[in-house]
């Protein structure tokens, strides 16, 4: 399953609901807002980080691009991704889900 | 292009509709609720979450008069008529809320997150708002 | 492979319409097919044909309608959504379709995925 | 006292039209004054007149013109906003007006209160 | 100053913002999906149980009433108002902040 | 009814706008800051706050190419030549998402909750989205 969270952990509390929620092996793709949690300086870097073991994340470079976190200090082991990434991981995985 | 009316697919997949948000304040739960019911002609395995905030979208003793809205927790009653009948809560999202399973207009299973992953992990479709 | 796209908010407000445009062209450009957009929730506002962004700004609606021109993208707008918020034919951009909410359920069948955009 | 109301979002998808509309009766009902109601953002999609809900749901187009007829309440909608979304004079229900973002300053300065309505 | 929340608690971190940047003797209206958080059963009772002391509280009884919460038990101190008591707030106070 | 470029008021009332959301997820950011921008022809006392993930509208180095979207944080730079000076930044917000005062296009002035909550229980009108 590929998981897109689009909102920021420091928002909205939709981030800790797809960890709590997604099964493991997953994929979890930050988009929009979302992008925020990949920060390593963030508040919400350590759930992402504890959870390395579980999921796999990435997260949308021209999202980053655009928030002005291209030179950002990501969480280890989150992997940048465009569209066509995004794609990909769409295809590959059996379903999208969408956490809102 | 075909319409709704002509379409029987020979396919039968999972649908899984993910319910996560309170009702009344956005329209999501009322207009997910419309999706739901459309689906149950389309013969598919259809699948309800109910989790976080979108529990209340059960809550008993619902009354709209004083927001001038239209009070759809009744409509949840008919799905079981539809043929919906896989109804799924969170028992995390239930006590963080205080609620229990008696604080709802319908019947559900209740399950607890872990339980409630492996069901949505085998999914074929997943409709969220 | 076949990927059918939901966007539920509506333009400028939310990110959303604009992610999914994004995802659709890199799809086609990576030669999958997009057998349909459907629009629910306020996405049916990106429907509008009045809407008139500055000059400077991304034209989502027309976005839209030339995706749909020049790909055979089926844009549908959900009739029940469109009605109560006003969306009808006589405001509907070119390549967009008003239709029921089967056409979502539809897609979801037909399609070998379905990605939502949203709030 | 004179208030001023801000409504940020559209019909339907948030309540903030529905709480603004309802403070908005309060307030007369109680003999103050509705001096403006502003609509910015998707609360300009409040004034399309083209919006038709369900037989047995609330109609907040309507319902803002008749409180704009029968308290005489100045219904602005924001042109910059308006223009982007779509709404323009040919759908603009009765009782509203496309104006400038000053007229919502104007509120705050001439009214004694501003209350804010939104998602 | 009159402050509303209109958002839950256990959706968005507003409210905590609210808490933490209103001035002392505020009056703190819960309004729309805000009204989850005067909930004593709920994971959020604490942030406004603990404030008794720096705030007046209220909540939105039509918006309870909605949500099946008529006759919930609420947070200690917590006063309903209508919404004539929320034009009567908006007047008493002297100015507005909505909290979105 | 009086236009915008008639109305000269007498009175000076102290506007606060309230910029708490994140920049290109939602068009508030933007639409916000075109209120300011208008808000200055009126000579009133303007002031503009930002916290929690509104923090993030002020970020260096915004590049929106890859999105379709309009860059709008150069406009923050034109504040200063409207007279809009009073720019307040929540330190604790800044500190939360891992910024200092360098990582943001203009200057502000850092203050902490207590000190920003101070200013803005002083403000006759507050406009946030």
């Amino acid at each position: 399953m590929l998981h897109t969270v689009n909102k920021s952990p420091l928002d909205r509390n939709v981030l800790d609901s797809c960890l709590r929620l997604a099964a493991r092996g997953s994929a979890i793709l930050l988009i929009e807002d979302g992008v925020y949690g990949a920060l390593a300086g963030g508040q919400a870097a350590p759930k992402i980080g504890g959870r390395m073991g579980d999921f796999r994340f990435y997260v949308l470079g021209p999202d980053l691009a655009a928030r002005g976190l291209d030179d950002a200090a990501l969480v280890d082991g989150v992997k940048v991704v465009d569209y066509g990434g995004f794609v990909d991981l769409a295809a590959e995985r059996k379903a999208h889900q969408a956490w809102l | 292009m075909m319409g709704e009316d002509d379409f029987s697919p020979d396919v039968v997949k999972r649908f899984l509709f993910v319910n996560r948000k309170a009702p009344y304040g956005t329209v999501y739960a009322l207009e997910s609720l419309e999706i739901v019911l459309v689906s149950a002609a389309f013969d598919q395995d259809v699948s309800v979450v109910f989790a976080d905030d979108g529990v209340f979208q059960l809550k008993k003793g619902q009354d709209t008069a004083g927001i001038n809205m239209k009070n759809f927790s009744p409509t949840f009653r008919a799905l079981d008529g539809y043929d919906v009948e896989k109804l799924y809560v969170e028992k995390e999202s239930l006590e963080a809320r205080g609620l229990t399973e008696d604080d709802l207009v319908i019947d559900v299973e209740v399950l607890s997150s872990e339980e409630l992953s492996r069901i949505m992990a085998a999914q074929d479709v997943v409709i969220s708002n | 492979m076949k990927f059918g796209i939901l966007v539920n908010e509506g333009p400028f407000t939310h990110q959303a319409s604009d992610s999914a445009y994004q995802f659709a062209k890199a799809a086609i450009g990576k030669g999958h097919e997009v057998i349909r957009v459907f629009f629910y929730h306020d996405g049916v506002n990106n429907a509008n044909k009045l809407s008139e962004p500055q000059s400077d700004d991304r034209n989502l609606v027309k976005l839209w309608s030339e995706l749909a021109e020049q790909h055979n993208v089926d844009l549908v707008v959900c009739v029940a959504a469109a009605l109560r918020r006003g969306i009808k034919d006589e405001i509907l951009a070119p390549g967009f379709r008003i239709s029921g909410l089967g056409q979502l359920i539809e897609a979801g069948i037909i399609g070998d995925r379905l990605v939502t955009f949203g709030d």
